[in-house]
């Protein structure tokens, strides 16, 4: 009995003894914050950051005292817990999500020719530039679901690809991926977006696409807010800083290119506070709003298109949204 | 000018597609086929018709199953089940026969994402599957021509090999197993699997699809090659415990290994440089299992184990680029 | 008989065109010429919309030696300078429209007379680079560029290439048979500036009746090589390869062991060029393939629009594809307002039964095409990478050696888009190189 | 010749990931590449080696002669261990490339059941200590053998279609099964 204790013992302390030895002869430095670090981030290795892999962008936060998070996919949680490890604030900058900037379905925007060959896009592109007669228009053979680490593109049966916002992370693969640069990052909480980047006038579209941007500025026009331009024959954009959500811009576009990411929540005026104070129908973009003086004022939800304007005017905090 | 086709070039391609070739190596297994069906009879068609039917029957299956496009009409899973067939004893029974083809075509080849893909050629992936788990069935030998005979003690009969290694193993001499008769091997008048009793039959397909260039011979030579040379060697230095290396050659699976097993497209090196390595691998395994192993036979175990090294080989043999040397 | 390693034998089909005799292609009314119909630097418009033109009249100017000018085909008004499709990338690119008015009324002093061995080798180039003149076999490469090598790479083997390997086509066949006087002479003159006293004609021998042509005519200086009929025999390094047993190294030009090739018809049109001033506005094409009612050898003003050669020859049977160029290198084409550039060897018009349109399936490692391929390259396992986008391990298998010849996508029996992957594998790398470069 | 026996013994006819299945994690985990499967395969090689050496000492100095022997398994994965630890730390200080491409394999081995396998069998064949050293590395051999011949399938397999539902693991199992059929075939060879 007693040998046995001493024996296991023995071989402990023996080996405990060179491994302790060892471990100061062969010592390598590691920063243990990098492991800490690493454990945060998301671990999909999908290169986004700029560098080789989550290791290595945890390599570079640690050892690099100006490194800023560059990872897309972070949440909230991670990056205060990162923060908190590397003992300085990270700033996360908004959260982006990919949107596709094309609605030319197979009906919608024809076809130049047969295409035959490998089904991917970047391939595709090569042979004569691509089948779909739009040089800007979706090639639709899914490259961007292909590449896509968090299976968040899937290909709708309009032949065109859908991004999924809650799994999106905005890490920009597809974006590198699409040959026609259809696909980009706009802010996760943005509601408005062009779906084109067509460059060619309303007179060439015509013969193969009904669905794109022709330029005719009716929504920058209309935009109450100064948020939309079209700019040098580029199609419009949506200075999303400026957007205020009001939806006006879709109700108009002849060729219904805009789209519309989110259903906004509708406002509505709780009559106890109301002072009827006319402010709310005055701002109101959509002349939703309408009441007498000094009674309470009603918004008509069927014009309501849920911008926000009475909500953020209102003295008496008397208009909310409602809950969806 | 919608209806027109736009693709890379080349704008044309040769017209010997995969199911051509398919048909070619099939063709080339017909004589081989027919001296099995001669030897052995009616269980010979029942057993080449249930496989090839039951192989075609679960490639559909399985691709019904996954959604994928069925491509039966390639061929590949007909030419399977048709060297499976010529891989078991003749008088297996069915189900035998359908428990390889499944293992064929679903473990041998479509769990690997289907033709092209698979690392194992599929029918000797059944056969060592059957082999392993059904040892009695699958050497249980018919007789050749005993069919005609009548009798109910049909299956007795064993193959040389099998003789030769009980010879060796009981008295510990190859002079127990008689003399080395050489004719019936090569016409195919001996106990073995459905498809590779006769040397004769199979080398005529063989040349079929040699001077079809559908295989090329460093293949089937450099492997026959390889165990005639090996036993040969041995033979030499001892022939009370060797048998001689044509009897090696000839007899067993030896010729269908060499000309249908080995040299499918899939599961063999790319370049000739490679198929020559992977040929002499195979044969020095077969020979290291025949003379000093458990099983008579070695041939689909060496195979098998060479299929398993082709990667590596096409990796250390890549052909020699133009204009390296200046 | 001389050759190279590797290569297929597709069926030559040249005997749907092979006798006929060269025709020329009556004027048509407008004439698109694109102003990009070279490698190498783009060349600037120099007229505008309105502008009154005449035949041989420049109309653009080279920015950078690799560049050459285009000139009006014939005389005319410029409709409008605009975007027209591109035969080579299938993409809008610049395009001069021009309207004819049917006199053809030739540029001042053109043609002229004289005696260009009397010109000195900086005076030829200029002319040759003046007249526009690019490689007439497909690739379109400036000829002076070629004509001008570094001085520490002389060139001391000449190979004028009369193989014209691929299927179906017969323009340079019919060239060598009718108008075999010019080829010699620009062949000459080429041996003139490079300061040369041999160059070698090589065809292949499926052309036998263009080899004794060629023999009976040729000065001692030139010699006429017989080559094994095989594709891709004409491919510059197979070429070089073949006729002097010289490999060029890999990643290099020709001139790297000091070797030249140009296509017989660009020798002809330095004859033009360098003896009468006339510029390259038009070239011999075989207008050929199952789809066209009436096959013909024409002589084509470039910048005339395919629909009007197909006009010309009968119109169209059955057709599943349209090529520009050979049916092994060529370009697939759409559209019919697509015009005929200087490297339009030939115009296929291709049947159902004649190409393959089919989908393709995994590769069965059968070996053909690495059998088939001429740069010993490994197409197998490129293609694989083809379908995953891995470049980077494809550059490892010298992917960049690769000439896009079509053997073994011509073998594969699986059907590969081999040569289609390694187009893209090549593209990825191309972006992913320009990206490297930015950072 | 009975020393070659032993080692091709050891390598074929009973590989100890195809035919006793030991080490089947490592196995699984490192043969995605062929360059980390051979430097794992050379870990490999120097533990089991160094660890037959030890503990066949440990076994015949100090356990038999305090007779307790019943104290194997322990003893053997205490100094198997240790050892794997030490290998790590060289390992981590001369090949910093190596040690990254191992990754947590590393420490697998320390736990691996084919090092304290083959220290265990050691004592149960009842080899003398060369015997014991080389029948360790016939088995650290058969070990690498089937760990690069299958990193070169799975390198393989990354360029082919194979069903989603198989990809990885999957396919890496039914390969490792089909694998095992055929090493069947060496049964018999060695007594």
């Amino acid at each position: 009995m007693i040998n046995a204790v001493i024996l296991v013992g023995g071989i402990g302390f023996v080996a405990a003894l060179i491994l302790g030895i060892s471990a100061v002869t062969f010592a390598v430095k590691m920063d243990p914050r990098e492991k800490a670090v690493l454990d945060q981030l998301p671990g999909a290795n999908c290169g986004a950051c700029g560098f080789a892999g989550c290791a290595a962008f945890a390599h570079e936060l640690t050892q690099n005292e100006n490194a800023e998070m560059a990872c897309p996919a972070v949440n909230e949680e991670a990056l205060q817990a990162i923060s908190d490890v590397l003992c300085r604030e990270l700033g996360g900058g908004t959260p982006m999500i990919a949107f596709v900037g094309c609605k030319g379905t197979p009906e919608k925007s024809i076809t130049r020719f047969s295409y035959v060959g490998p089904h991917d896009c970047r391939a595709a592109q090569i042979v004569a530039g691509g089948a779909k007669a739009c040089q800007y228009g979706c090639l639709g053979l899914g490259s961007c679901v292909d590449v896509c680490p968090f299976d968040a593109i899937h290909m709708g049966e309009d032949s065109l690809p859908h991004v999924d916002d809650l799994k999106c992370t905005g890490c920009g693969k597809c974006v590198d991926t699409c040959p026609r640069e259809i696909i980009r990052l706009v802010p996760a909480n943005a509601n408005y977006c062009v779906s084109c980047i067509s460059r060619d006038s309303a007179k060439d579209m015509k013969a193969y696409c009904q669905v794109g941007c022709i330029k005719c500025r009716i929504c920058e026009n209309t935009c109450p807010f100064d948020a939309i331009v079209v700019v040098d024959g580029n199609a419009a954009i949506i200075n999303q800083e400026k957007c205020r959500k009001c939806g006006l811009c879709v109700s108009v576009c002849p060729t219904g290119v805009i789209e519309q990411l989110h259903v906004q929540a509708k406002a509505y005026i709780i009559e106890e506070k109301c002072r009827g104070c006319s402010i709310c129908a005055q701002v109101c973009p959509v002349d939703a709003i309408s009441g007498k003086p000094k009674e309470p004022y009603v918004i008509d939800q069927g014009k309501c298109v849920g911008c926000g304007l009475c909500i953020e005017k209102c003295p008496a905090d008397a208009v909310e949204r409602l809950s969806i | 000018m919608k209806d027109i086709y736009v693709t890379s070039s080349p704008h044309i391609r040769s017209p010997e597609d995969v199911p051509w070739i398919m048909r070619q190596v099939i063709y080339a297994l017909i004589p081989g086929a027919l001296v099995g069906i001669y030897f052995f009879g009616v269980p010979a068609i029942k057993v080449i018709l249930i496989s090839t039917l039951a192989c075609i029957m679960f490639e559909i299956l399985w691709q019904r199953l996954v959604g994928q496009p069925i491509t039966v009409k390639d061929g590949s899973a007909c030419l399977t089940g048709l060297l499976l067939a010529m891989n078991l004893p003749a008088g297996s029974p069915w189900w035998l026969v359908v428990i390889g083809a499944a293992v064929a075509m679903i473990l041998g080849k479509h769990v690997y994402g289907g033709l092209g893909n698979n690392p194992f050629n599929p029918a000797l992936v059944a056969r060592v599957f059957l082999l392993i788990s059904f040892p009695v069935h699958m050497t249980t030998w018919a007789q050749p021509r005993a069919f005609l005979s009548n009798t109910a003690d049909a299956v007795s009969g064993a193959t040389p090999l099998g003789a030769l290694k009980t010879a060796i193993f009981e008295h510990g001499t190859v002079a127990a197993y008689g003399d080395f008769n050489l004719l019936d091997p090569f016409l195919g008048n001996i106990g073995g699997s459905l498809g590779e009793i006769s040397a004769l039959a199979l080398l005529l397909g063989g040349i079929y699809l040699i001077g079809r260039k559908i295989i090329s011979w460093h293949i089937p030579v450099s492997y026959i090659a390889t165990v005639f040379i090996f036993t040969g060697i041995c033979w030499l230095i001892n022939p009370n415990m060797y048998a001689p290396p044509l009897f090696h050659v000839i007899a067993g699976g030896l010729m269908i290994g060499a000309f249908f097993m080995a040299t499918d497209m899939v599961t063999s090196p790319i370049t000739n440089k490679g198929k020559v390595v992977f040929a002499v691998g195979c044969g020095v395994i077969t020979v290291v299992i025949r003379l000093w192993g458990g099983y008579p036979e070695g041939v689909s175990f060496a195979i098998l184990i060479m299929n398993a090294f082709v990667p590596l080989i096409n990796k250390a043999t890549g052909p020699k680029k133009f204009g390296a040397v200046s | 008989m001389k050759t190279f390693k590797g290569g297929i034998h597709p069926p030559g089909q040249k005997s749907l065109v092979k006798d006929n005799a060269i025709v020329e292609m009556p004027l048509g009314s407008l004439f698109f010429v694109l102003t990009q119909q070279h490698l190498g630097a783009p060349a600037k418009p120099l007229v505008k919309k309105g502008d009154k033109v005449l035949r041989g009249q420049v109309l653009t100017e080279p920015l950078g030696f690799v560049s050459v000018p285009v000139h009006a085909p014939t005389s005319g008004t410029v409709k409008e300078v605009a975007k027209k499709v591109h035969p080579v990338t299938g993409l809008l690119a610049p395009c001069v429209v021009i309207e004819a008015d049917g006199n053809d009324q030739w540029a001042e002093g053109l043609p002229l007379e004289r005696d260009p061995f009397a010109m000195s080798a900086k005076d030829l180039l200029s002319v040759i680079q003046g007249c526009g003149l690019v490689g007439m076999g497909g690739a379109t490469f400036p000829t002076h560029v070629k004509l001008s090598p570094p001085k520490d790479k002389p060139i001391d083997t000449f190979i004028v290439n009369g193989a014209e390997c691929e299927p179906y086509l017969a323009a340079d066949y019919r060239l060598m048979l009718e108008q075999p006087d010019r080829i010699i002479k620009g062949t000459q003159i080429i041996m003139r500036i490079l300061g040369l006293d041999h160059a070698v004609i090589a065809i292949e021998a499926n052309k036998p009746d263009a080899i004794k042509v060629m023999e009976n005519l040729v000065p001692p200086e030139i010699t006429v090589e017989s080559l094994k009929v095989k594709y891709p025999q004409g491919a510059e390094k197979q070429l070089i390869n073949a006729c002097s047993g010289r490999e060029v190294p890999s990643g290099g030009l020709p001139m790297d062991v000091g070797a030249l090739v140009q296509n017989a018809g660009t020798c002809a049109a330095v004859w033009d060029a360098c003896s009468r001033g006339i510029p390259l506005i038009e070239r011999i094409t075989s207008v050929t393939g199952g789809g066209i009612k009436e096959p013909k050898n024409i002589k084509v003003r470039i910048g005339t629009p395919l629909h009007e050669v197909i006009e010309f020859c009968g119109g169209l049977t059955d057709v599943a594809k349209v090529v520009f160029g050979g049916p092994m290198m060529g370009i697939a084409q759409y559209s019919p307002d697509v015009s005929v550039m200087k490297g339009t060897s030939g115009i296929l018009i291709l049947t159902h039964q004649e190409t393959n349109i089919d989908t393709f399936s995994s590769c069965i490692g059968c070996g053909r095409c690495i059998d088939a391929c001429p740069m010993s390259l490994n197409p197998s396992i490129l293609s694989k990478f083809g379908e995953k986008g891995m470049w980077e391990k494809a550059v490892e298998y010298n992917l960049l050696d690769c000439f896009e010849c079509g053997s073994c996508t011509y073998m594969c029996p699986a059907n590969r888009p081999i040569v289609h992957f390694v187009k893209y594998l090549k593209t990825l790398q191309r972006e992913a190189n320009a990206k490297r470069k930015e950072a | 010749m009975y020393y070659v026996l032993l080692i091709v013994g050891a390598a074929l006819v009973n590989n100890f990931v195809l035919s006793r299945f030991l080490g089947i994690c490592p196995f699984m985990g490192v043969s995605k590449r062929i360059d980390t499967a051979i430097g794992m395969s050379m870990a490999v090689i120097f533990v089991m080696t160094l660890a037959s050496f030890v503990t066949w000492l440990i076994n015949y100095y100090l356990l038999t002669p305090l007779g307790i022997q019943y104290l194997q398994t322990i003893a053997f994965i205490l100094v198997i261990a240790s050892l794997v630890q030490l290998v790590e730390m060289i390992i981590q200080r001369v090949s910093p490339p190596l040690y990254q491409a191992l990754g947590i394999f590393l420490p697998l081995i320390t736990t691996n059941c084919a090092v304290l396998g083959v220290a265990l069998l050691n004592i149960q064949l009842k080899y003398n200590l060369l015997e014991a050293c080389i029948f360790a590395i016939g088995a650290a051999l058969g070990f690498g053998l089937a760990l690069v011949v299958f990193a070169g399938m799975r390198e393989d397999f990354e360029l082919n279609n194979i069903p989603k539902a198989f990809r990885g693991t999957p396919i890496a199992l039914i390969t490792a099964g089909i694998l095992s059929l055929a090493f069947m075939g060496f049964s018999g060879l060695v007594k």
